[in-house]
């Protein structure tokens, strides 16, 4: 089984097979817009010395977490990373807990106690990142085991770097989903970079979806600037799951089109790979698209862009109204209590 | 009530909460089939079918990962390590994902880690360690260290019942050695919760697992001295207030484990009493351990490795001679 | 002799032995190009090449157990840890293999394993973390954790030349907040061996890492109490001697650090000193740490998990008052 | 990049162009007979109960561990597991020492402190195994790593079991090795059990040596029982190692001819695999090759029997008269000294 490189999405009627109308069109492109939004408000309250620690964004990664979100069903449960604030987005998180979470506010998902987009909200069908990468992808593969012992017909979503693809944990993973066929899509944000180390010293295929034959599975190769079609194929991926089929490795191609980090100036990219990239940008390219094929107006645009202005100027508000932490909160949940356990699921 | 080994009691509590709760599964490397390689859950994979009795591939951070994943998702998943040293290979997924969820995320992650562990029958540096005092740094998690039959049960019920990531250290040296009566329903033994295991005046021994019945065993070859044993039971979190009680009592501690001396869980213990029973102490905190080294292979190594009666019989006359 | 930054002595130190001897060679995620993640290894691989400054895929395990394997075909490998954090991903490989090859088959394992540890700078709690007790009570390890850019230097050099797997603490936020006069030529700081940071008579702080400012902030702002700050530098082997001699001298212990409390290295530190200093003791052991929860991101609540001076102050003057 | 299967060895013309020649197929043989007669030896002592804990034994890998061991140059180091006794007594191990390690005495490698064959003689070039699996293929690929850095023309052999082929070290130190293509050949002895656990639930493709795709070397699969096709192919892959071709995943396929360890029935294998491979038993196999292809006389046979036999009776006698440690012993070497760096290779 080689790898499938995905061919882009052409037509609006291959679209609507896919499952999609013209709303949910400019929802993902809304999504995709806000997810630009926080993280640019991010980067303005890191310079305003508002921000504590470090920060983090996934500019570039618009459309491939968006449109992976997208293709998951509501029962489906994902356990994002640091580049994939769009998954949280489109999953329906608040924007405004995302802004008190980067400034460690009491209101942020974790109350102060981690930052960046180190966060989820449970209810959202997220789990909570760790910054050990890519410590999730065995609990992904945990949450597709116990659909299998429920006999739920729900997904998991586990999300790595090219990087992360190094680590003993993504094989345990693979491995495991693919010996039993658990019903869970690994998506690889391979964005060329792994903090300044390039690909081919963290793994010697041409691509790391070329890996999924060594777990039995399929691997799929896809434009990870292309939203239209990274849904298709994560739509594909998961509905194979749901429907028995096993395992996909997604590999979603972007570039990371900033630093690792905001302290980070990325000498090391060639100013050409950014220049090429730049003009790939996924808002942009999603933007015409719709232009084109989905007639999307200006006024229709800037009424999106409008919206997510403003929703992000009341969020800003919000969040810097929410108070930091008292020091007596510090010791709060070091242990869970039998209350917590007192929810729907795990009744 | 029938006696049962330490483990049909571990084996006899699973099983019993398997069949009351669906939502408890067990998995690990060869508890299918064969059972597990001590036999805790022979039979259990024909009773209870292969997917909540699941071999796991040989990959210990697959198999606490996954744990985490489906707990997360509202079931109470059972890891069996087949020993507890290779737990090692699943340190990250605990300290780093399973500790801390809860208190970052708000989401509990109630599993359990069994973990075969100690020495006394030549398993040498990789079938015979004591991880414990590794976890019981670890905030977020709990661990627990049965000494006997009924404990073995009760607290197995408790750490699946437990909202936490429990660590459940069971002595494979008390597997078959140690029989007693195991009440057949369905009880818990509270985690933290220490217990006399034998009332005395003038020493206290501190301790947990096997070392339990060597304190036993000196204690009862001391016709002139009267110890007083606590069995802590749990070591994260521990009954900081019973040993306090009986350090009070008798003034005079003698903390005892297995595992090795240096940043052992002993070290937390003694200096816990001296720093809040300070006053009531009439002797020196004494320490009796494993010395700083793997344990070793060759019986008569292993034999001055392990702690003996001898040992905790002089580290006795040493402290009522005080 | 000149003013150097801790991060300074310790990139220097690192370059010196490279230059002298060509078995030591650095791998690490990010060390060659970009320097580091700190810029420990800023123009190493211009000046070593590829070779001997490696860009090692994201993979602790594989970092940390290759390290291993040059060590014992006779080479002096340096690790990076990104952050001392990630060291759990390379758990095993510390504690399994490395600890324990000498002491098994003979054959030493002269690695060193950089961990650029410690909070202060809102890291939250996957960045932030002192896992040195962890590895404190790891017989075979050794743990070093210097204060000062001399002791920086000098214990690099050491570590490197010890034939023994060596954790290299450096403390984050150290690394250009200290600077110092640091001697230019090649020089040892003896592993094991502490330095008495500050002489005083009335009560005994011991410390290490960033925790020795902390304590020396409070030790100035208490006239009327003459504080001794021993620096234990070292923590696996420590300095016995020099805290027991110090504890019999003012006879009140305070024991501080930053990594949590339960099972933490101080533990090790008050029951050692509870054994063999109990007579000479005048008012109970103290420990200040970090409580025990991850660490917190958000400012107010990492200050309240850091152990700060006025904690200190008011644990001093407890004792004093005792 | 497919696996290679490899085609048995047919002539002494191809075993000539292998480069061995009769008196080194008398010694092949002669290290087969001498590794199970060691571990027959050692289930003697065992039910004797002279050996303490627990006794494994890697009975059915005989050619597969002296083939390895056998393609090795003097200056190539290894990493054997507890299947590969071959590999200890190829390089040349003294047997008492090793009846000495099985019984505990002071005289056995680890002088008492480890027991089985977690030992070895690291002046023949080996490295001692934990029980952690596969912990020793990241040391492994140290070593290839530090051959490349001092640039000598030097080969590592990783040795790990399909059941281990699952944990994350495996992946790592491949990914590792691949990138940097560094002189390291993995060795797995796929003996179709990892305890009681069968090869479906431990990897979902057909042969181990499919994932060396997934780190862009080679994978071969050879048949473990015939011991001059191991040798040929684990040549050929140390050999392309040496010259600067990057590692190889060598995978020998056989069946653990015993339970796990001497407590362990293998109730769980089904009797007739144990038939059919019981037909295939390497040392049978090459004894009869060697009747036919290379004139091995009833004699000779008979000579070498007895000189294995009259080894190992001398062995056992000076195993038995080795004393056992001294508890004093215990805390020695715990750490090692600067004199233990006095070595001629940590020059
Ligand atoms: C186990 C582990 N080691 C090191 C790090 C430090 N680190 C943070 S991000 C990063 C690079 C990750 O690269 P990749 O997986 O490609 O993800 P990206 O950041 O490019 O999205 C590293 C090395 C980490 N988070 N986890
Ligand atoms: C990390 C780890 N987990 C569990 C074990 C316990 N264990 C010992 S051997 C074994 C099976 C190994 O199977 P395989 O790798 O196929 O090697 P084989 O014994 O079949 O040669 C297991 C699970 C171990 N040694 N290491
Ligand atoms: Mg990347
Ligand atoms: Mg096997």
């Amino acid at each position: 089984m080689a790898v499938r490189e995905a061919e882009p999405v052409a037509s609006l009627s291959e679209v609507k097979e896919a499952g999609l109308d013209r709303e949910d069109l400019l929802q993902i492109y809304r999504n995709m817009v806000l997810t630009r939004g926080i993280e640019e408000r991010g980067h303005i309250l890191y310079r305003q010395g508002k921000i504590p620690g470090s920060f983090y964004t996934g500019r570039g990664n618009e459309a491939s977490a968006v449109g992976v979100a997208t293709a998951m069903g509501t029962d489906d449960v994902g356990t994002p990373l640091h580049r994939d604030m769009g998954v949280h987005v489109t999953r329906g998180v608040e924007p405004w807990r995302v802004l008190a979470q980067y400034m460690g506010r009491r209101d942020g998902p974790t109350k102060g106690k981690d930052g960046n987009v180190h966060m989820a909200d449970a209810r959202l069908g997220l789990i909570a990142m760790v910054s050990h990468l890519p410590a999730m992808l065995p609990v992904a593969v945990g949450c597709a085991l116990a659909f299998r012992i429920k006999e739920e017909p729900r997904v998991a979503v586990g999300w790595f770097g090219e990087g992360a693809s190094a680590r003993g944990d993504t094989h345990e993973a693979m491995t495991f989903a693919g010996t039993r066929r658990l019903s869970v899509v690994f998506v690889c944000d391979n964005n060329q970079w792994a903090y300044s180390t390039p690909t081919h010293l963290e793994y010697a295929t041409e691509h790391v979806a070329d890996r999924a034959v060594a777990y039995g599975f399929e691997g799929v190769v896809v434009d990870g600037t292309d939203v239209l079609a990274v849904y298709r194929e994560a739509k594909r991926a998961i509905e194979k799951a749901r429907a028995g089929g096993g395992p996909t490795l997604l590999e979603c191609q972007t570039l990371r089109m900033e630093g690792h980090a905001v302290h980070d100036d990325a000498f090391y990219v060639p100013k050409e790979l950014f220049e090429e990239w730049a003009k790939r940008d996924p808002l942009e390219r999603f933007r015409l698209w719709l232009q084109e094929h989905a007639n999307m107006t200006t006024e229709e645009d800037e009424e999106i862009s409008a919206g997510v202005k403003k929703l992000l100027n009341d969020a800003l508000q919000r969040a810097e109204e929410s108070p930091l932490p008292d020091p007596s909160e510090l010791l709060e949940g070091v242990y869970a209590t039998p209350e917590d356990l007192d929810t729907p699921h795990h009744k | 009530m029938a006696e049962k080994t330490y483990l049909q009691a571990i084996s006899d509590g699973l099983r019993q909460e398997m069949r009351r709760d669906k939502r408890v599964y067990v998995i690990g490397e060869d508890v299918g089939v064969y059972g597990g390689a001590f036999k805790v859950t022979l039979g259990f994979q024909e009773e209870f079918g292969p997917w909540r009795v699941i071999d796991a591939p040989l990959a210990e951070a697959a198999i606490v990962g996954s744990c985490t994943g489906a707990a997360l998702m509202g079931l109470r998943p059972v890891a069996e390590m087949q020993f507890a040293d290779f737990v090692s290979c699943a340190w990250d997924q605990l300290v780093t994902v399973a500790a801390k969820q809860r208190w970052r995320a708000g989401t509990p992650v109630p599993i359990v880690v069994r973990c075969p562990s100690g020495g006394g029958f030549s398993g040498g540096p990789f079938h015979s360690q004591n991880p414990e005092s590794s976890f019981a740094h670890i905030p977020g998690l709990k661990v627990v260290c049965p000494a006997t039959p009924e404990d073995a049960k009760g607290l197995i019920v408790s750490a699946i019942e437990d909202p936490n990531p429990v660590l459940y250290m069971e002595h494979k040296h008390l597997y078959r050695r140690i029989k007693a009566e195991v009440p057949d329903e369905r009880y818990t033994v509270p985690i933290g919760k220490a217990r006399v295991h034998r009332e005395g005046d003038d020493v206290t021994v501190v301790t947990w697992g096997a070392m339990v019945y060597t304190a036993e065993e000196a204690a009862k070859q001391l016709d002139d001295v009267s110890v007083e044993i606590i069995d802590l039971r749990s070591i994260l979190p521990w009954d900081k207030q019973a040993v306090l009680e009986s350090a009070r009592k008798t003034s005079k501690v003698l903390v005892l484990h297995e595992d090795t001396r240096t940043g052992g869980f002993g070290a937390e213990i003694a200096a816990t009493i001296a720093e809040e029973a300070f006053e009531d102490l009439d002797a020196p905190l004494k320490r009796i351990t494993a010395p700083d080294s793997p344990v070793p292979f060759s019986p008569p190594l292993e034999k001055a490795y392990i702690p003996q009666v001898e040992d905790v019989v002089k580290g006795l006359k040493e402290l009522a001679e005080y």
